[in-house]
C-alpha cells in the first residue's frame, strides 16, 4: 500500500477555515450588521465598521471537473484576492472585496455561458441532489440528468423573476434521500415500484437471517428453491424500499420498467413563519424518462404555477397548501388523489381528517 | 496512460442544451484527456438507453488506518467500460464554510487530477469535497498527498460524519454563535471519531447560525445546533419608517399577520413586539432586516435526531437542550463545555444502547425521550415536546407496597 | 321482603354537604325503604373507607332471546352486604333526544321500585336509562313489563350499542339534519343487532345536529353523524347591526380573529364571509347567533371510528363521507340511503375482517383507510386526510413484467 | 325464568319520540329560529313561527332514585304539562311552553336545595361520569364521590359566574374512559399504578393464552408456580392499563395505597374555532383521599383559575394553552412537569418539538 508507511499523517482534519477567509471576512468575522440582495445573483454584506463584501452567486452542476475548478480559481484570482465558497446548495460564491472588481467579474462571468448569475433571494436556487446512474448502485433514477432538465426549465426564477418565497427543489434517487428531499417545497425522489428479485446465487452472497430482518414489512422468509437456500419475498407485503438491497447485494431492485420518479411538495426547513415541515406525497409515479424527463419537468413546472397563482407574499409551498387546503392543492394542479396518497405507514392514523372543518 | 475512448453520447448530448450548467460538458471535459472519465460517460449513456444504473454494490477498500472516507465502487459492466471497474469516491473533508482560497483549492484539483477522474461535486450532501471516481491503488497515494497538503478525510460507514456548517459569521448578520469555529471544533475534538467507526451507525453534527437553518440542520444532522436568542428583538425606529414605512412596505400583512404567534402589533407608525410571546422564528426579521435585529443574548439551541426515512421513517431533530451559550471560548478556557458533555453523555448512551444500524433518533423513538434524558441526565421540561401525552399508559417507576410506606422502584 | 339494615356512613354523610344535589341523598332515599340501597350504601362507606371497590367482575346473565342489554354484577362482599350480592344495571333505551312525557317516565319509575333498587342513572354515557342494581330472578319481569310498557332494552356487548343524539330539531336552531329521526330510524332498523351480538366488539352511533357537537360523538362513536352545510353562511345584515354593531360587540376580536380560516372581514359595518374558505367551524353563528344561521343546503359529514384508549390508545373519529343530504324520507322513500349503504358495506367488511375485541376504528388503524375505502367501495378523497402522507412507503399493487407492457396486480 | 313465553314482546325498540315532544316543540320541529340564555340556567329558543319554548336546566347527580323522578314528574306535571328532558351531560331540562309558568316553576326549584339552576352558556356543566365504587368491578376511584366534591367547589360557575369560554369536566374511573374523558377541557381519570396481582386461583378462572395475548406491552408471559400453571408480569414492562383484568379477573389491580387520580387538560370536541383535540397528561398521580378528595379539587381550581386569568373571550382551555404555550401552562399552574408528561406510546415521537420556536 503506502510506500512511506513511517511519514504517514492522520488525524489532521481539514484546514482551518482563517486560511480562507478574505482579509473584510477575518477583520468583520461575526460583525456583520445588514446586507442588500441587489439583483438575484449579487448582495452585499455591510459590517458594523461600515466594510462591505460583495457576493456574486453562480449555478454550478456540482459535477465540476477539475478543469472548471482552475477556471473558477483564474476568475476568483483576478476579482476576489483568490477568494471564494460554495454554498449549502452548491452554488458557487465569489467573495468581492473591492467594489471597484465586481462590474470587470460580472461581466467575465456573462462572458461564458456556464455561469448563470443567480439564486439569491426569493426565487429558485439550485437543487440539492445525489449521485443517481453516475455513481450509486442504488438509485432508482438519474440525479444530474432531472436536475439539469428541470433547472433548465425554470432558470428564470434562478436568475432574472422573483416568487413570491423561496422555492426549495431536492432530488434524491432512491429511498434513502441522500439528498434529504424529506423537507423541501418540492421534491423529485427515486422509486422502486417492484420487490426486489432474488438472484440465483444469493446464499453465497448474503447473510439469510440478516436479509430477512432488514426488511421492516416482515415481507422476506427463507425458503429453499432447488435445493438451495435462499428467501422469498411476499410481494403484496413488500413496499419496495430496497433495504434488503443495501444488505444484500443479490436482491436487485433496479428495473427499468418500474423505476421511476415520484414528486413531494410542501415541506421546508427554516423556521421561519410557520415550523420545518415534512415533504407529502403529490405524485406517486412517474416513469423515467430520459434524457430530458419531460413528465417530471411539467409536474414540476405546473405545481410552480399553481404556487405563484396562489401564494401570498413570503409564503412557501406548503404554507400556501395549508391555507387553501390539500383538496384545493389537488383540485388546483389537477393531480389525481389515489389511494395512494393516503398514509398507511406508522403514523398513518394521525393524518385522518378527525374533524369536521372541510370546504365544500 | 492510455487514450481516451470515444463514445457516441446521442443522449446525454440532449443534456448540454439549455440554460443551466451541464454535468455532461464537466464529464466531456475530462473524457477529452481521460480514459476513466469517458468511460464513465460511455457507461452513463448505456444507463440513459436502457433506464437502470450499472454499478455495484461497493466493496470494503479505504486508507490504512481508517475506517472511512471512501466509498468503494465497482462498474457492472466492466467488461464494456474497463476504465470504471474501479470507481471508488473519495471524501475530503471541506473547510467550515466552503471557504476557500485558489492556492489550496488548485492543490486539491492537482491531486486528483494526476490520481482520479478529474471530477468532483463540489461538495456532496454531507458536506466533504468528493473525489469521483479513482481505483483502489490510488488511494493510499491521494492521502498522502492530501494530508501533506494539509487536508484529511471526511467520514463515512458508522463514523462521526463530516460536521458542517452555514456560513454564519463569515458573512451573515444573523450568526448567533460562531458557526465556523464549532464545527471546527468539533471536528478536530472526534477525529479519531470520524476515522475509525465507533457507533452503531452514523452520527451527523449541521451547525446553522440562525433559525432560518441554511444548512438545513434540523432535517438532516443527528444533533441539529440552531443559533437563537432569548432577549427582545432589536428594533431600529428610525430605520424602520425610513426602509419601510415610508417606502410603503405593508407592515401589518408582510409581517405581523404573517407571525406564528402574533405577537406583534403595528399602528402606522410602532412596531410593538411582546418578546415574550415571540418564538424567535426569524421572518419579521428576515422581512424587515435593514430595522430589526435579534436580541444580544445569544446562543443555540440544540436539537438531536434527524434523519432520512430508511427505515423507520423520516425524523426531524427535537429539542434536548432549548437554549445554550455558545460563547467563543476565551485563552485557557475549555471550548462549549455544555455542549461537549452532552455529546459524551448521548455518545456514551447510544454506543452501549443503541442497535446496530440504528440511528440516535431512532433509538430515541424506540426507547422514548423521557427514558433517553434520564439516561444522559437531562431534566425533561416542557420546551422538549409539542404537548404532553394523550394516552393513558404511563410506566410508573414506583409504587406502594402493602406492607411499606416507602415507594419503591 | 325483609328491613333495610342502617348503616353508620360518616364518609358518605360528608357527601351530603355543599351546594351541589347528591348522589348519596339519592341512594339514602332509597335505602330508606329498600334493603338492596340500604346494603349498596353499606358497601359503598366500606369502599370509602379501604379505598376500594367491592365489585366482582360480571357473569353472564340477561334475558332470553336477548344477548345482551343487562350488565352482571355481584358483591366481593356478599356475606356482609347479602341484599348487593347480585346487583345486576338494565340499560333500558332512552327515547331520541332524551324527551320524556312524565306519565311513561312514571311507568319506568314504578317498573324499577317494584323489581330493583329504585336507583337509576339518568343516563349512561352512552345514553341509556340505567337501572343500577336487581337480582339475576328480577331480569324477566322487568323485561316482561319493559316491553309491555312501550320499552325496551339497549346494547351491551358486541352488539349495536344505543344510538342517541342531541336535541337537534327538537329545540335548536342550528340542527342541520333531524337527529331525533335518524336516532329513531337506526335504532328501529337494527334491533336484531342491537340485541343479539353479531360484531367484532361493540358499534356506536352518535348523531349531532351541527359541528357544535353536543353529543361528543366525534369522540365516542364508531360512527359520528354530524350536520353540517354546503352553502353560503346566512347573514341577516340589520341584526347584525341592531344586535351587535349599535351594542358594541368586538366582531373583530371577538369572531373574525377567531374564524380557524379567517375567511372573515369586518370593516365597521359589513361582515363579509368567504364561504369557499370557511370550514363550517359554527363560530361565528355561535356568537352572532341574533344574526347569522348556517346556509340552506344542509346535511351531514360522516364520519368513522372514535373510541377510548383501550389498548391501542384513543380515536377521533374520521371523516368517511364529506357531506350526505339526510333529509327526512317523503312517504314511499327508502330513509337515508346513502348512509344504510354505507353501514351495511362497513358492517360487512369489518365482521369479516374485525378481529375479536377490535373496534372499527381500530380495524381501519391496522389495516389502513386507503384499504378500508377500497373495501367499502368509497373512492378515496383529500377531504378524508389532514395531509397526504410523508413517508415513501408505497405498497404499488401494480408494475410491469419484463416481458409484457400490462400491468399486472 | 320467564312465566309467559308466549306473549314475549321483543324488539320493539323506545317508544317513538314524538310522544314525548310538547305540542310547541311538534308544532316547530327544525323550525327553531334564535335562543337567549336568560340567566345561567334558564333559555328560551324562538321559532320560525314566532312560538317560543322556556327551558330551566337544573343539575342531577345523575344517579337518581325513582322518588327524585316523582318529585320532578311533579314539577313537570305542574309547570310544563307534563314534558321534560335530561341533556347529554344528564342535567334536567324542564321544557316551559307557557311562559307565565316560568316564575312558578323557578320559584318552586329554589325551594328544594336539591335543585340548583345553572349550566348553560359559557360556564361549568355538569360532569359526565361513570360508575366507580358504585357499580363497576374496575374503577381506581370513585366516580359520583368526586364528581360531587369537584361541583360543590365549582358550583358557582355552574349557576352564576361566566367564564370566557366552556370548561367541559368529564370523569372515568379507569382506562376504560367510559366517560370519554379523552376530550374534556378537565378531566379526571382514575389510575392503577401498580401492575396486576396473580390470584392463586388464576389457572381455573382464565384462559392463559387469551390472558397472555391480552396484554399490550407483552407484559404478561406463561409460569409454572407451586406446579400449576399460572402466568407472570414482567413489571417494568406493565404500565397498569388493566387490560388483563378485564380478560382474566384473577389479575386484580385494584389497590388501595396505589390508585388514584390523574388530571388532564385542554381536549375539547365541538368544531367551533379549533378542530376536536384529546386531553393531555397536566397531574399524573394524586392518591385517592375520600370522602373528600380536597388535593383533587384543589387540582382543578388552580387550573380553572389560570384558565380564568389567561384565556380569552370564547376561548377554550386547550386553545388557551395552545396560544400560551406547554411551558407557560405548567409554569403559571405551577404543575412539575415529569418523565411522564413525555408520551411513549405510539405516536410519541410526532410529539416531540421539531423546531427551535420556543418562548424563553
Ligand atoms: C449562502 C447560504 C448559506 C451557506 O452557508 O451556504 C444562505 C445564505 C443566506 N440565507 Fe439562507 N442560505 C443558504 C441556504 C438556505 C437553506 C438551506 C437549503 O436551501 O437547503 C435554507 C432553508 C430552506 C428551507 O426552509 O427549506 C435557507 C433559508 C433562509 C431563509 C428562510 C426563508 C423562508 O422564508 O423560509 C432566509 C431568510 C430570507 O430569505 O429572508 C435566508 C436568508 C439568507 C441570507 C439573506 C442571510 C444573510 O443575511 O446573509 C443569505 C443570503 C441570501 C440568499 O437569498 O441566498 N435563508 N437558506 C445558502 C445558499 C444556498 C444557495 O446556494 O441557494
Ligand atoms: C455522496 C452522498 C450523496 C451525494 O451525492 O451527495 C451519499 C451517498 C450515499 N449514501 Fe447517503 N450520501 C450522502 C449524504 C446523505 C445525506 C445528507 C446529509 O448527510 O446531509 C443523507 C440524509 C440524512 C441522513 O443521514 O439521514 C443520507 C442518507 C443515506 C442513507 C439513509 C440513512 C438513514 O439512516 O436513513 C443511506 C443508507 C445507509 O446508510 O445504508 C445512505 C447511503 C449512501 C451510500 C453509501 C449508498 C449505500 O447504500 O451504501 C451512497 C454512496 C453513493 C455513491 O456511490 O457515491 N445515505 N446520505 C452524500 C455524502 C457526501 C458527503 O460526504 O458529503
Ligand atoms: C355504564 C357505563 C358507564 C356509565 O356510568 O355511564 C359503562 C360501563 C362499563 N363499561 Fe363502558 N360504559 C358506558 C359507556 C362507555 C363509553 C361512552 C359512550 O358510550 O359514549 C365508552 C367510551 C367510548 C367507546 O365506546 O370507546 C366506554 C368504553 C368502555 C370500554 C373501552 C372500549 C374500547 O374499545 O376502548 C370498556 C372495556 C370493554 O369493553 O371491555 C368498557 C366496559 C364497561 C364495563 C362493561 C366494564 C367491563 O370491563 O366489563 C362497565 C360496566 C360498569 C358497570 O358495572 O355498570 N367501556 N363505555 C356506560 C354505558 C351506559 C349506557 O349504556 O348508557
Ligand atoms: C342541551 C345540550 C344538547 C342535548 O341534546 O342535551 C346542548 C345544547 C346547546 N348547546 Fe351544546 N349542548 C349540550 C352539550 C354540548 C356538548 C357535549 C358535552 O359537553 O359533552 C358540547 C361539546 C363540548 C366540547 O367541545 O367539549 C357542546 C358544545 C356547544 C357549543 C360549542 C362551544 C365551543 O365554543 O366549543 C355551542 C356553541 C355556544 O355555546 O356558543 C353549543 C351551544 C348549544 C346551544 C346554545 C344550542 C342551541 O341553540 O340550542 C344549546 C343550549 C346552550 C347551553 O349552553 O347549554 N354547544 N354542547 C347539551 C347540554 C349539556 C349540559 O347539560 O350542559
Ligand atoms: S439517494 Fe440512494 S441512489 Fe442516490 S446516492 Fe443516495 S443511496 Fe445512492
Ligand atoms: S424492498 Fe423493502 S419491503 Fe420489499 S422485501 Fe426488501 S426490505 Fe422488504
Ligand atoms: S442560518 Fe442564519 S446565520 Fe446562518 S447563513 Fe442562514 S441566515 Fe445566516
Ligand atoms: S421573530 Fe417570528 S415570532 Fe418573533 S416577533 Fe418576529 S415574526 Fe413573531
Ligand atoms: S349539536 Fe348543534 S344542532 Fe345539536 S344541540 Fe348542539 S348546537 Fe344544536
Ligand atoms: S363558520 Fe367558522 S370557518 Fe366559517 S366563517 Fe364562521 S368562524 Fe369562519
Ligand atoms: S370507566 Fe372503568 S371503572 Fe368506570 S365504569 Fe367504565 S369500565 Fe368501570
Ligand atoms: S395491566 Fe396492562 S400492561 Fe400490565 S400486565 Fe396487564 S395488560 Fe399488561
Amino acid at each position: 500500500m503506502a510506500d512511506e508507511p513511517a511519514k504517514k499523517i492522520t488525524d489532521i482534519g481539514p484546514p482551518h477555515y482563517s486560511e480562507f477567509l478574505p482579509p473584510v471576512v477575518k477583520e468583520n468575522l461575526g460583525k456583520w450588521k445588514d446586507h442588500e440582495i441587489l439583483t438575484p445573483g449579487i448582495m452585499y454584506h455591510v459590517a458594523e465598521s461600515g466594510a462591505k463584501l460583495h457576493t456574486v452567486r453562480v449555478a454550478s452542476p456540482r459535477i465540476l471537473s477539475v478543469d472548471r475548478i482552475r477556471d473558477i480559481c483564474d476568475l476568483a484570482d483576478k476579482h476576489c484576492e483568490g477568494y471564494l465558497r460554495f454554498t449549502s446548495r452548491n452554488n458557487v460564491e465569489f467573495l468581492v472585496s473591492d467594489e471597484s472588481k465586481l462590474q470587470p467579474l460580472v461581466d467575465d462571468l456573462n462572458k461564458d455561458p456556464f455561469f448563470v448569475i443567480g439564486g439569491m433571494g426569493n426565487g429558485i436556487s439550485n437543487i440539492v441532489h445525489t449521485q443517481g446512474w453516475v455513481h450509486c448502485h442504488s438509485s432508482a433514477t438519474d440525479a444530474s440528468g432531472i436536475v439539469k432538465c428541470v433547472m433548465d426549465e425554470v432558470h428564470e426564477y434562478f436568475s432574472e423573476t422573483r416568487l413570491p418565497g423561496k422555492i426549495r427543489i431536492a432530488l434524491a434517487c432512491c429511498l434513502n434521500m441522500c439528498g434529504a428531499v424529506h423537507c423541501s417545497d418540492i421534491a423529485i425522489l427515486g422509486v422502486h415500484r417492484r420487490p426486489p428479485r432474488i438472484d440465483d446465487n444469493l446464499n453465497k452472497i448474503c447473510e439469510i437471517p440478516t436479509t430477512v430482518s432488514s426488511c421492516p414489512t416482515g415481507a422476506i422468509r427463507p425458503a429453499t428453491v432447488d435445493g438451495k437456500e435462499t428467501v422469498e419475498v411476499d410481494e403484496d407485503a413488500c413496499m419496495s424500499c430496497a433495504n434488503c438491497y443495501t444488505v444484500c447485494p443479490s436482491m436487485p431492485l433496479n428495473d427499468p420498467l418500474n423505476d421511476g420518479i415520484s414528486i413531494w411538495v410542501g415541506g421546508k426547513v427554516s423556521n421561519a413563519r410557520t415550523e420545518p415541515k415534512f415533504s407529502k406525497l403529490a405524485i406517486p409515479f412517474i416513469p423515467n424518462n430520459p434524457p430530458r424527463w419531460p413528465e417530471v419537468t411539467d409536474a414540476v413546472k405546473n405545481i410552480i404555477k399553481v404556487y405563484i397563482d396562489n401564494a401570498k407574499k413570503y409564503e412557501r409551498m406548503g404554507e400556501m397548501i395549508e391555507r387553501i387546503g390539500w383538496p384545493k392543492f389537488f383540485d388546483l394542479t389537477g393531480i389525481e388523489f389515489t389511494k395512494y396518497h393516503i398514509d398507511d405507514f406508522k403514523h398513518a392514523g394521525t393524518t385522518y381528517k378527525t374533524s369536521t372543518h372541510l370546504r365544500y | 496512460m492510455a487514450e481516451p475512448k470515444k463514445y457516441d453520447t446521442p443522449l446525454l448530448d440532449e443534456l448540454e442544451k439549455g440554460a443551466f450548467p451541464s454535468f455532461v460538458t464537466e464529464i466531456k471535459r475530462m473524457a477529452a484527456r481521460k480514459p476513466m472519465a469517458a468511460d464513465l460517460l460511455g457507461q452513463l449513456e448505456k444507463s440513459y438507453r436502457d433506464k437502470i444504473g450499472y454499478w455495484k454494490h461497493g466493496g470494503l477498500v479505504g486508507v490504512m488506518g481508517y475506517g472511512g472516507g471512501v466509498i468503494g465502487r465497482y462498474s457492472a459492466k466492466a467488461d464494456e467500460f474497463p476504465e470504471v471497474s474501479h470507481f471508488h469516491t473519495i471524501r475530503v473533508n471541506q473547510p467550515s464554510g466552503w471557504f476557500y482560497n485558489t492556492e489550496k483549492l488548485r492543490l486539491l484539483c492537482d491531486i486528483w487530477d494526476n490520481h482520479g477522474s478529474g471530477l468532483t461535486n463540489m461538495h456532496g450532501s454531507t458536506g466533504d469535497i468528493v473525489f469521483l471516481g479513482t481505483r483502489t491503488e490510488e488511494l493510499e497515494p491521494i492521502f498522502s498527498e492530501l494530508t501533506q497538503g494539509g487536508w484529511d478525510l471526511g467520514g463515512s460507514g458508522s463514523c462521526m460524519r463530516t460536521p458542517s456548517c452555514c456560513v454564519g459569521p463569515g458573512r451573515c448578520e444573523w450568526a448567533l454563535y460562531d458557526t465556523l469555529a464549532v464545527t471546527y471544533q468539533l471536528t478536530m475534538d472526534f477525529q479519531d471519531e470520524m476515522h475509525r467507526p465507533p457507533f452503531p451507525y452514523k452520527f451527523k453534527f449541521k451547525m446553522a447560525g440562525c433559525p432560518n437553518d441554511c444548512v438545513a440542520s434540523i432535517a438532516r444532522a443527528d444533533m441539529s445546533i440552531i443559533g437563537t436568542w432569548r432577549d427582545a428583538i432589536q428594533v431600529d425606529a428610525a430605520a424602520l419608517k425610513s426602509e419601510y414605512i415610508d417606502k410603503g412596505t405593508d407592515i401589518q400583512s408582510d409581517v405581523v399577520e404573517m407571525c406564528p404567534t402574533r405577537c406583534m402589533k403595528f399602528d402606522g407608525e410602532t412596531l410593538d413586539i411582546d418578546n415574550a410571546n415571540c418564538t424567535k422564528c426569524m421572518h419579521c426579521i428576515n422581512v424587515l432586516h435593514h430595522a430589526l435585529a435579534p436580541g444580544k443574548d445569544r446562543g443555540a439551541c440544540i436539537l438531536v435526531g434527524s434523519k432520512a426515512p430508511i427505515v423507520e421513517g423520516a425524523l426531524l431533530s427535537s429539542v434536548i437542550v432549548p437554549f445554550v451559550k455558545l460563547d467563543t471560548p476565551k485563552e485557557g478556557e475549555d471550548p462549549y463545555p455544555e455542549l461537549m458533555e452532552l455529546i459524551e453523555k448521548m455518545w456514551d448512551f447510544w454506543g452501549e444502547n443503541g442497535k446496530n444500524r440504528e440511528r440516535i433518533g431512532e433509538m430515541i423513538q424506540r426507547i422514548g425521550l423521557g427514558n433517553f434524558l434520564e439516561e444522559i441526565e437531562v431534566d425533561p421540561i416542557p420546551e422538549m415536546i409539542v404537548h404532553p401525552r394523550t394516552n393513558p399508559y404511563i410506566f410508573f417507576e414506583e409504587y406502594f407496597e402493602d406492607d411499606d410506606e416507602a415507594e419503591t422502584e
